[in-house]
This record gives C-alpha cells, structure tokens and sequence, in this order.
C-alpha cells in the first residue's frame, strides 16, 4: 500500500522536526498507542493496541528515524507484528520551512501488511489508514499548539 | 477455567439443555454438540449460506449466531424437513429437477426457499434469483435450482 | 445405444440422502477420541525462519501437542512428485521442486505452515496461534511471472540458478517459415487471471491409527483416494493394504482436492501414529484461499500469421505460466494449455513454449477447466484481432479455419498432460459454430437488434467463438460388478466423487446389461478397501473410463449369468432369457431364477466347479482409451452494458456441446450449467489477487466473489451436437462434459463486450473483467 | 475460523445493559446483530473481551410513530423489520428501496437498524441513510441520555462518538415536507456485495419546482459518507435543471470526495460512477418530488 499526504503545521520547521524526535510526543499522537520506549536516539520500541469498530488489533515492534537531516527529512521505518498479521512501512518526511513559522510536512511511503489482516481486511485497510494519519496529523497540532504557543 | 452458560434450545421441535461456551458458535453447536450434521459450514464470515437454519421461524446464518444466544429460542435445521423415505415438496422438487449436485450447499438452499415459499407461494424468477442470492451453489449454475423452486411452488400451492 | 436407463434422464439415486441432511462429509465423521488439528500459517511470503518457539502453547490447557519442522525428524522431507515431469517431451527441462509438509528454514507462500497445534477443540487448537513466537527474516518476494523469470530476480529456491521451473517447447511445421510467407502477422500479449477452485465444502482429513491391529484409517475428500494410500504407506513405511482411505461425501472438487502430500496427509497419518489418537483437521475458508492449490495465472506472448483471406499460416505462443513455490503436479496444467492452444482451428505452422517459474505464491494445480480455457482464450482472442486487423468479421474468420469434420481424426502433433501425442478425435466443429450462430440469431442481431438498441442509447453487443474440451484421458480406470445373493447389484471402484452423478450414471449403464431395477444397483466409490486401482477424478474422464469398464464388466457378468443359468436352467444359452431381476427358459416364466439364487448357485458351497470357471457372478474390468477424446462445441453470448457504470447484464447466452452419447441428459446440462457459472465467474467476478509482496488480498467470499443466481444469464440454451464421428470412440461413444461450460464464456464474454464498444476500438488483453477494469479500457482508448 | 473466548453479558433490559456497560468500561462492547461483529470475530480481527448482547432487551426493538409524522426506531429493530413495516412503506420509503441493497435477506432478517448505524462501516448504506435523513440518535449510558444529530454521531470510518459505556438506544426521523422526493441509487459488482459509490438524494420542491431543501450523501468514496454540500449551495433556490443537476454532479464528484483504489474498482472508476450516479439520484429524487414522494 503507497500512502502519501501532506500537513501544514502553525510552528517553526525546528520545533516541529524536534517533535518527531520526542518519543512522548509521538506516543501521545498515535491512536492506541500503549507504551513507546526510546532505546536510542533514533530506536524505539512501541506497542500498539489498533481499535477500529469491530477489528482490535495489537501490534508490538520497532520504530526507527534514518537518514536524519535535521531539520529537513527523515525516513521513519516501522515494524510491528500481532495477531492480526505485521506491517512493515517505510515513510519518507520531508519539512518545508515556509517562513511565517509555518512548516509544511510532506511524506511518501509505503507499507507491506501481511497476515488476516492483508488477506481478509482489504475492505478497511485505506479507509483507516486515511482516517488514523488525519487523527495523528489533529493531535501533533494540539501538542504543537501546547508546546509551541507556551514558549 | 473456561466459564459455561447453561442454554435451554428447542431445536426441530425437540428441547436440549446445555451448557456452552460463550464463543461457541450456533453452526457448531448445532453440527458437534447435537449432532445434526445436516446444517453445513462453508466459510464462517456470513456470505455462503450453506449454514443457513431457521431461527425462530426466520432464515438466518448459524455461523453467525452463537449457541449461547439461541438461549430459549426456536430452531429448525434440514433435518426438520423431509426424511429419504417421505420428501418435504421442495426436496422433491431439487431432486425431480436436479438442483443438486455435489449437495454441500443445499440444506442452506432449502432453508432459505421453505420460509420464502411460505410467504411468496406463487414466485417470479426474478424473486427466486434474489431469494437465493445469499446461498452460493458452485456446482449447479443455479439453472436447475431456480426450475425446482417453480416446480415446488407450483406443487405446494396446487395441495393447498 | 440406448437402453432402458441408458441416454434417459433418470434421476440421481444419491439424492435422498443429500437433500435431507443424511449425507456424511469430511467434518461429519467423529471417531471417538477425536483431537483436532488446526495449522499455524506464515504471514509472510518469503522469510528465512529463524526460530518457532513453542513452549507456551503447549502450556495452554486443551493443547495436547504442538509440532514444528524439526519435531518431525528424518520423517520430514519434501513430498513426492505426483504427477512425473513431461520426459516425454524432447528436449524438456524440468526441475523437481516438490512440496514440503510444514516450513523448514525457509518459507515460501503466505499461509505456508509453521506449526501443528493439537488440542482437545479446534477452538482451543487456534487459540494456541497466541502463544507461538514465530521469528523470522523477511525476504523480498517474487510475484510478477515475468519478473521472476529473469535471471536477475530473487530466487524462490535458492539451490536453482533461477526461478525456472520448466521449459517446454513444441513445435509443428515452422511458424517462422510460415510468418515469411504471411500477409498479416498479429501479436499481442494477454493475462490469464489467477482464479480458485472454490468448493463449497474446504478440505478436511482424519487420520486414526489403530495400533493393536496397525492399520491406518483415514477420511479424506480427495479426488485422489489412491493417491493417498499410496503417498500414506510410503510414508510411514507400511504396506498399502493397512492403509484404508476412505472418502466420504465431498462438497465439490473442481481440480484442487485432487492435490496430495500436503500437510494434512503426510503430517497427520504420523502425528495420529505417535499419539495413538484420531487427528481430524477441517480446513476453514481463509486456509482454503490460502492454502490450497488454484490455477490459471498465465501471460501470453502470441502471434498469429495469416493469409489476406484470413486463413491461418501459422501461430506462436510463448507463455508464462504460475506453477507458485513448488511444482509436484508437474505440468498438468501448461501441457493442458499448449494442446487447447490450437482449439478446434486448422494450424498448419505452430509453435508453443511452456516457461513455467517458480513464485512466492501457493502452488498451481488444475481447477475446472485446466489449462484448456487458457489456451482456448489465447487462440480466441488472437482470432478477435485478426479479424479486426484485416477487417473481418469475427464469424468469418472463424468459419474460415475451423476443422471440417472430413479432417477428423487429426492428429496435432503437439504432446499433452498425459504424454500422448494429442488426437482431435471427432466432432463437427463447424457444425458446432452454425448451430450456435444459429441459436443466438447473429445475423438478426447484427441486422436488427443492435442496431435499434444503439437508437434507443443502449449498448449491446455479442460474442461467439468455439471450444475444444480434452477430456477422458488415460492411463485406466476399472471397477467390479457384483450380483448379490440378494439379486441386488454393487459395483466399485477406485474413482470418487465429488457431486458428478456417479452413483447414478454407473448403475444406468450397469442396470441396462444386467436387467436389474437402477435403483438396485449400489455404486461404492473412493474407498480403497473395496477396489484399490485407479488414478483418480480429474480431466472429465469419469463417465468414459469408469463408464466403460462398467460396461465391460457388467458384459463379462452378463456372460456368466448365462452360462450359470444354463447349467441350472438345463437348456443351451441362447434358450436361457434374462427377464428384469431373473433368468428363465425363454418361453417359459415358470422356470424363472432369481438373479439372487442364481448368484448363489455360482458359488457353490459343495461339489467341484468346472476348471476356469470364476465362482460368483463377479466381474472385474479396465478401461483405458489409447488417447484422450475430444469435446467440443461453441458458445454465443449477447449482453448489454450501461456505458457510463460498465455494467454488463448476460441477456442470452447459447453453447453447443458435443459429449458424444449422454448417458444421462440431466446429468450432462447440469454440468454444462455449473461449467458456465464457473466461467461467467472467472471472466466477470472471481480473482485471486497476490500483492508484490505476496500477500493474497483475496481470502474471504468478501473479496473473492464467487458467482450468484442473479448474475447468471437470463436465457441459458443448451444444444446437444453429437456428431456421429464420436460414437466410435469407445464402445459407449462417450466423452467428458465436466470442463466443457467452464472453457469458453471467458473469450464469448469479452469479445461481446468489445463488440458493445466497437466504435471506441477498445481491446481487451485479459480474462478477469470488473466494471472498473472495462472503464478503464474505455478510457484508455479516449485518450489515444 | 473460530472466535477467541469472551465473556458474555445477555442483559434483559435497557438499565440491566448500561450497568454492565459501565462496569466493563472499555473491556465492553455491544453484541447487536452480530452480522459484522461475530464475522470479524471469526477471523479473529475482533477479540472483544466481553460481549454485550442486547438481543435479549425487547425494549429495544420498536418502530413508532411519532406525534409529527415522523418515526422512532428502536435499535434493535432487525433491518427486515423496518423494511416490511408499513409506517416504513407509508412515511419513508427510502428506507426500503436502500434496505433491498443491505447484503442478502438472511443477513437482513438479524441484522439491526441501529447496529448498522452505530459499526459505521463507510461502505455500509444505513450509516449514510441516517446522515442523509438527519436522523436523531439517543445515546444512552448509566445516568445520562444525549441526542446526536446522525451527522455529528460518525466521526471516522467504523468510528461514532458512542463511548464505550454508553449505546445507541433510538433513532428518530422527522416527517418529511410535503413535495419531498428520495432515492437511492449504488453500483456495486454484485447483488448484496459492497458498493463502489453510492448515492441517496432527499429533495424537497415548492409549489413553483424550485428547490426548497436537499439532502444528499456520497457512499464510499471517501473515509466517511460525504453529506453534499455542493448540492445545497447549487439547487436550493433554483429550478432543477438538467444542467443544474448535472452541476452538482461535476462538482461533487469532483471536490468533495476522495476515493480510494481497491480491489473492486478505481478511485477513477468511483468518481465517474459516483458523478452518473449523482444525476440518477437527483433526477429521480425531483421527479418523485413532483409527484408527492411517490
């Protein structure tokens, strides 16, 4: 599955590229997330617990920023597996400064999901995926909101 | 320790007492714990039919049902119908007809037609290919079915 | 020859039991003590396995044990080949990459089996899916055939230079001779979708060893019961005769139960052995979509070379066929393809390459139709080109180069999935495609209906095209026919069966020599206890194989009912009259003897019996035809579209078939029927979709869709064309129907569609349409 | 294929249903007609921990009338029911003609009204039909009582504003005006299947055919059911042309949805369709406004 989007953030291209570095920030913008340790400064473990309508899927696996260039790009390579099957993405973010503190993000990526979820879950996978990137895309803008306004 | 909830279920006309796990679904009740084989399991997510049973008088999929909430319910599988020695009419019609092949699907057929004969005695064909169009046959290309439907519902409402 | 049951249309003897529940399929057999099986599957496609742990699982109450590849031992090894590779063929290359029972080191399909867990339900059994750690190194998977071919792709078995499985190539004449000389040379490449057997009953096995008598029991609902007991007994290293295969009722075949050492029959006969326990495993549908065998998925390199007038000089077929990770059915399916290639059609020049190869995808076995749609679809289509290209129309061309019956037999010179030089025996394929022209009134339509429909703002459009149906191959099939002390017949045999009728068309035949009641004639078939020779169901070969030694057993029976009643009755032979369950002197009905007594007097308890005479009225027979024969016949289908959803409706739909003599009509169009849905299915519905990392997208009825009533053709015809060239193949002038309605709607339906867009020039490349594909077709030609 | 264990709760009133919602909080989760729950369940996609099932609450099971010609719908009325009841017939029969459309009559006989609503499956046509009929939803849980507009009730695909202690109890639909026309028109591969684009219209003209009010919503193509705002702003006020229609038509289907590509059809596919099925829809909504809704 190929997922690309983009996202306007109201904050300085630094502040919003140190977020994606903050394992609480994270932790606290993806649906479902239930614990994410930092191993090192780009590793972390996180496990996931996916509640949409019927389907309650829990994952647990590794996250990991590559190719850092602050503050514009990262890759993000996740791996998580479960019951339901795995998935293993690439993203590739990519944050333009467009002066005013405002910072557009771009990412491409693709995902490989495998397992019942891949095989009997078509149906729900976009529809989903499209509605969790909007949810984690609302959350980083209330945690900027916080974060960045306060300073 | 796995939890059991006693069910009282009047099935064919006939009242069992059981106890069962919630999960248990109605199709596997009905096929392991009382031995009616007839109602038959083809893909458990509610799209091939085979499983189809009346419940409380109302064609419905036992996969999709569990046992425990059959619970003071009435039920009727194929087995309720005709016996080899004395046919309901639409048995008679699917075998007159040759709406059978391989007969894997055809209880859930059957199950589907009785309560649908009932209430529309005299059908079109285009109500009998909507009727079925829950019940997936891959042997008979449905042809014969429909034949035997007519056939059934011309006979049914000739005793009438 | 018709006879009092034979040719009528009788109906089915095993009916009663179906229709009221009685029947017992694989998941009805309990054998007390029963465990249940469930298999832990790869979600991964391509994986290095680096460890299963197993040991919570078998902490978990109801787990009775949990076994991996290594838990098997020496025991575990790659299965056998079950069908051998083409050696036939010169010049063939095949490497043998056969099936593993359960991953060892490597996976190789999503849905391959990791582990077996044993528990006291399949409830329990599942639940223990949780406590197994799988872990693994993914690999990137190969999925595209022709990516795969090449030498540069990710090797689905590392110890092969490449991904090839086979190459296979045959040729008649010189296609590039034939091309030089040609006016018009077409080429196109086409896709063969990837499609499911899709029985409505899964697979199931249970395997019960009894250890004080050291037989092993199994129930299976293969199409290949001898098949099993042979594959059983190597195994485990016992004699055939204490493996008992038993096939109970099945839900449906269509090619993939034919398909052995799987998991469930090589690792279940063993596990059930170790634990002194039956092991009964039912498989669910994902598993089915999974994990059993499909078929098609081929890419077609064609190109036809013709003549100004439209006569074919010659045609070429370079094809990719799918086999998946391994190949232990041989080449079935690709031999199946490469002899169907020239269909019914005068080809003097041809040439044909077979290159199978190897992917990340569940293994590819026959399903209804086998590799005969294909090749049907290739030539059909490359005919719909021609045509266009030259500007004529596709009815001409055809009646141009279809065979006459006066150039039957024809010998093709091209080998096939039974390693015979393949024989076009008999038919009137022109014949064929009158008739259907005929029924489907082509000329009206093109006249009238389209026309008036066009003013009206509706798009019609039709189709038609001919088939061959390869049916009724060798080696042999046979049987016994017993008359009972109680004058009631039996009759076994190592076949099974999966719904065709057999309980019923075997006791016409049998009914008919012996002049019994039919319905006192019991057909057994697929239990290796009652008769243990034969190859198995599959290629439409029941009727005429099965059928034949029928006949010929029942003759022998028949002879020995009239010696035997001579002897009692005290009159020569030709005195002795065999009246419907008794024999008397003719003239005489007070003389009469039961076939029952006289079944009795042929085994005498007392006295001596002559030297070379065979106690009991009991006859055994084979049968098997010195090549396979050929159906034939052609199909027309007239459908409407809705040009802004891409909708098509199947208004009418005609096929001719030729099945030589019908021991049952009834039986004969409610095969033809089930072939069609099955083909309006796989043309219009049905598709199995791998992703490019070879996860199957389609393993539930919510994305596989599998035909329904409403989506069959409002008006079916049936014409039975029975030339009279096929009443000399074999003594009952029979041949197989079962593949036949399934072969030809793919070609019929797509060239109708694009007659309904014949003013935009849309060209359809493939087998599996949706609305969305249509579309997009439609807009492709927009935009040129 | 089978389900993971669970606790089960067959509570045999509304009050006994929302105590034992609120004792398992998140843990629960409502057991309805199970036609989607205990398939998803099978393939162990779902693996509530404890099950809910309201089947036993007759309460919940109702079609009233309303005082302004409206109805009530309780909950657990089984899909079937509303699609033979005559009050459905009379007052509303857009509910039927989408009905005939909900996956096959076996599914539809235990299926529930307010189930379907509350799974808000953006493929599902009951979660659109509540949004396009601006149905009142009560939402009940231990104590409390809230209305939700259908529209404001479904926030994500498969995702309502229902927390977990709480359940949806009753849908109420308001009259329609009279010289409303409805109709709901879907493309899908097969009869019961999913639909690739669907479209539900609710129009309302004056007595001079200039549209007064019009409600529609777009079906699948998008994470969510699409109400039209294009719709409104092009047709109230105005004649329903041809052209108009076919305005909205282009708009919608060009600015307001966003489909997916799948296995079953193109985002491509899905915008041309959903734009021929905006006419249709349109089309036969106002002819039937002219004629009285009939």
């Amino acid at each position: 599955m190929k997922v690309e989007g983009e996202h306007l953030f109201k904050a300085p291209r630094e502040v919003v590229y140190e977020m994606f570095n903050d394992p609480d920030a994270l932790g606290a913008a993806v649906p479902g997330m239930q614990k994410m340790i930092k191993l090192d400064e780009s590793h972390y473990e996180a496990v996931l617990g996916i509640r949409v309508g019927p389907v309650s899927a829990n994952f647990s696996g590794n996250l990991s920023l590559t190719d850092e260039v602050p503050p514009e790009s990262v890759t993000l390579v996740i791996e998580g597996k479960g019951g339901a099957g795995f998935v293993k993405g690439v993203g590739y973010v990519k944050f333009e400064d467009l002066g005013d503190e405002t910072t557009l993000l771009k990412y491409t990526g693709e995902a490989n999901i495998g397992g019942t979820l891949a095989s009997v879950g078509q149906r729900m996978i976009d529809s989903v995926a499209k509605s969790m990137f909007k949810t984690v895309f609302e959350k980083l803008d209330k945690i900027l909101e916080e974060r960045w306004q306060k300073n | 320790m796995k939890k059991l909830f006693p069910i009282t279920v009047t099935v064919n006309g006939k009242v069992y007492e059981r106890q069962v796990e919630a999960r248990l679904l109605l199709s596997d009740f009905l096929r392991h714990d009382l031995g009616l084989l007839g109602t038959h399991v083809g893909c458990e997510h509610g799209i091939c039919g085979a499983c189809t049973i009346l419940f409380d008088g109302e064609a419905v999929r036992s996969c999709l049902i569990f046992a425990v909430q059959a619970n003071g319910h009435e039920i009727r599988t194929v087995e309720s119908l005709g016996t080899p020695e004395n046919l309901h009419p639409l048995q008679q019609s699917f075998t007159d007809k040759h709406a059978l092949q391989c007969g894997f699907c055809t209880p859930g057929f059957l199950m589907t037609l009785v309560p649908f004969l009932e209430e529309n005695p005299t059908p079109t064909e285009d109500e009998i290919r909507e009727a079925i169009d829950g019940n997936i046959c891959r042997c008979t290309g449905y042809e014969k079915i429909v034949e035997a439907v007519h056939d059934a519902a011309e006979k049914m409402s000739q005793k009438k | 020859m018709t006879g009092k049951y034979f040719g009528n249309p009788i109906k089915r003897l095993e009916d009663k039991q179906l229709l009221t529940g009685n029947a017992k399929y694989i998941d009805d057999i309990e054998v007390p003590g029963q465990l249940h099986a469930a298999f832990l599957r790869s979600d991964f496609a391509h994986a290095r396995i680096l460890k299963i742990d197993v040991s919570e699982a078998l902490k978990r109450p109801g787990v009775v044990a949990v076994y991996t590849a290594e838990d098997f031992g020496d025991f575990w090894k790659p299965g056998p080949l079950q069908v051998p590779p083409p050696t036939a063929i010169p010049g063939s290359k095949f490497n043998a990459r056969t099936l593993v029972p359960i991953a060892k080191d490597k996976i190789r399909y999503s849905g391959e089996v990791l582990a077996v867990v044993i528990a006291e339900s399949r409830y329990i059994a599942e639940d223990a899916f949780d406590d197994i750690i799988v872990d693994v190194e993914s690999l990137p998977a190969v999925v595209d055939l022709e990516k795969a071919w090449e030498d540069s792709s990710v090797l689905v078995h590392d110890d092969l230079p490449s991904n090839m499985a086979a190459l296979v190539t045959q040729e008649v004449g010189n296609y590039e001779e034939a091309k030089k000389k040609a006016d018009v040379v077409v080429a196109r490449r086409m896709l063969i979708e990837h499609v499911a057997g899709a029985a409505m009953e899964n697979r199931g096995f249970l395997a019960s060893w009894d250890d004080q008598n050291q037989v092993m029991t199994i129930w299976a609902n293969t199409q290949s019961p001898l098949t099993v007991r042979g594959s059983v007994s190597r195994a485990l290293g016992l004699a055939e005769s204490q493996v008992h295969v038993i096939t109970p009722a099945i839900g449906g075949g269509f090619g993939p139960k034919v398909m052995t050492s799987l998991t469930d029959d090589v690792l279940l006969p063993w596990i059930s052995k170790q634990l002194k326990r039956p092991i009964k495993w039912v498989e669910d549908r994902r598993e089915n979509f999974l994990a059993t065998t499909s078929e098609r998925d081929q890419v077609h390199h064609c190109e036809i070379a013709l003549k100004k007038d439209g006569t074919i000089l010659g045609f070429k077929d370079v094809f990719y066929h799918n086999t998946g990770a391994y190949d232990s059915y041989g080449m079935t399916v690709p031999l199946n393809t490469q002899t169907h290639i020239i269909s019914n059609y005068r080809v003097p020049n041809f040439y044909t390459q077979i290159r199978m190869v190897f992917t990340n995808q569940m293994v590819v076995t026959p399903v209804r139709g086998a590799g005969r749609s294909e090749g049907v679809f290739a030539m059909e289509r490359m005919l719909d080109f021609a045509a266009k290209e030259m500007g004529l129309s596709p009815i001409e061309i055809r009646r141009k180069n279809l065979l006459r019956a006066d150039e039957l037999p024809l010998a093709t010179g091209i080998t096939g999935q039974d390693f015979v030089k393949n024989t076009l025996d008999s038919g009137d394929y022109l014949g064929n495609f009158e008739k259907c022209l005929q029924a489907i009134e082509y000329d009206k339509f093109i006249k009238e209906t389209q026309p008036k429909a066009q003013k009206e703002g509706k798009r019609l459009g039709i189709g038609v095209v001919a088939f061959t149906e390869g049916t009724a191959v060798g080696p042999y099939e046979g049987c016994k026919v017993t008359v009972s002390t109680s004058g009631k017949v039996t009759m076994t045999t190592g076949y099974s069966s999966q719904g065709q009728a057999h309980y019923t068309v075997f006791a016409q035949i049998i009914a008919d020599q012996l002049n019994v009641k039919v319905e006192d004639v019991k057909v057994i078939t697929g239990d290796t206890n009652h008769f243990a020779w034969g190859a198995g169901t599959f290629a439409s070969r029941g009727a005429t194989l099965v059928g034949t030694a029928a006949l010929l057993a029942s003759q022998k029976v028949r002879a020995k009912i009239f010696s035997t009643a001579s002897k009692a009755l005290g009159v020569p032979e030709d005195q002795v009259e065999l009246g419907e369950g008794s024999v008397s002197i003719k003239g005489k009905p007070d003389s009469a003897i039961p076939l029952g007594t006289l079944a009795a007097m042929a085994n005498p308890m007392r006295g001596v019996i002559e030297p070379g005479v065979e106690p009991g009225l009991e006859a055994t027979a084979y049968y098997g035809p010195p090549h396979g024969s050929t159906g034939c016949g052609a199909m027309g289908v007239i459908l409407s579209i809705d040009e802004e959803t891409c909708k098509p409706v199947l208004e009418k739909m005609v096929i001719v078939d030729d099945c030589g003599t019908m021991i049952n009509p009834l039986i004969v169009d409610g095969q033809l029927q089930g072939g069609i849905s099955m083909g309006i299915g796989n043309t219009l519905y049905e598709r199995l979709v791998y992703d490019e990392n070879g996860q199957l997208l389609t393993a539930s009825f919510m994305d596989y869709l599998m035909p329904l009533a409403t989506d069959m053709p409002k008006k079916l015809e049936i014409i039975h064309n029975h030339a009279e060239s096929s009443l000399k193949l074999n003594p009952l002038g029979i041949k197989g129907v079962g593949e036949a309605g399934a072969i030809p709607p793919g070609p019929a339906i797509v060239q109708a569609i694009e007659d309904a867009f014949a003013d935009k020039g849309v060209e359809i490349l493939e087998t599996n349409l949706s609305p969305s594909s249509i579309y997009g077709y439609l807009k492709k030609v927009e935009h040129k | 294929m089978k389900p993971v264990n669970f606790d089960y709760y067959a509570p045999s009133s509304v009050d006994e249903a929302l105590d034992t919602l609120a004792e398992l909080g998140y843990d629960g989760k409502v057991l309805a007609g199970g036609q989607s729950l205990i398939a998803a369940m099978n393939f162990r996609m779902a693996r509530p921990s404890a099950l809910v099932d309201l089947n036993n609450v007759a309460e919940l099971s109702y079609i009233k009338p309303t005082a302004d010609g409206g109805l009530a719908i309780g909950t657990m009325t089984r899909v079937s029911t509303v699609e033979h009841n005559q009050d459905v017939i009379q007052r509303f029969p857009l509910l039927v003609e989408v009905a005939k459309f909900i996956a096959h009559p076996q599914i539809r006989r235990r299926g529930t009204f307010g189930g379907a609503i509350a799974h808000a499956d953006p493929a599902g046509q009951l979660p659109s039909i509540s949004m396009v009929m601006n149905m009142q939803a009560l939402i009940k849980g231990k104590g409390t009582e809230r209305w939700v507009a259908a529209p404001d009730l479904i926030i994500g695909p498969f995702m309502t504003v229902i927390e977990p202690n709480e359940m949806l109890a009753e849908l109420v639909i308001k009259p329609h005006p009279p010289r409303t026309g409805a109709k709901y028109v879907q493309v899908s591969r097969q009869s019961g299947g999913y639909a690739q684009s669907a479209v539900a219209s609710i129009v309302t003209l004056d007595e001079n055919e200039i549209c007064k009010d019009v409600h529609m919503v777009l079906m699948s193509v998008a994470e969510v059911p699409i109400l039209s705002e294009k719709a409104r702003e092009i047709l109230i006020g105005n004649k329903p042309s041809k052209d108009a229609i076919e305005a909205v038509a282009e708009a919608a289907s060009t600015s307001e949805i966003d489909p997916a590509s799948d296995l079953h059809a193109s985002a491509d596919y899905r915008r041309s369709i959903t734009r021929v099925l905006i006419v249709r829809s349109l089309t036969e909504a106002f002819e039937r406004a002219k004629r009285g809704g009939k």
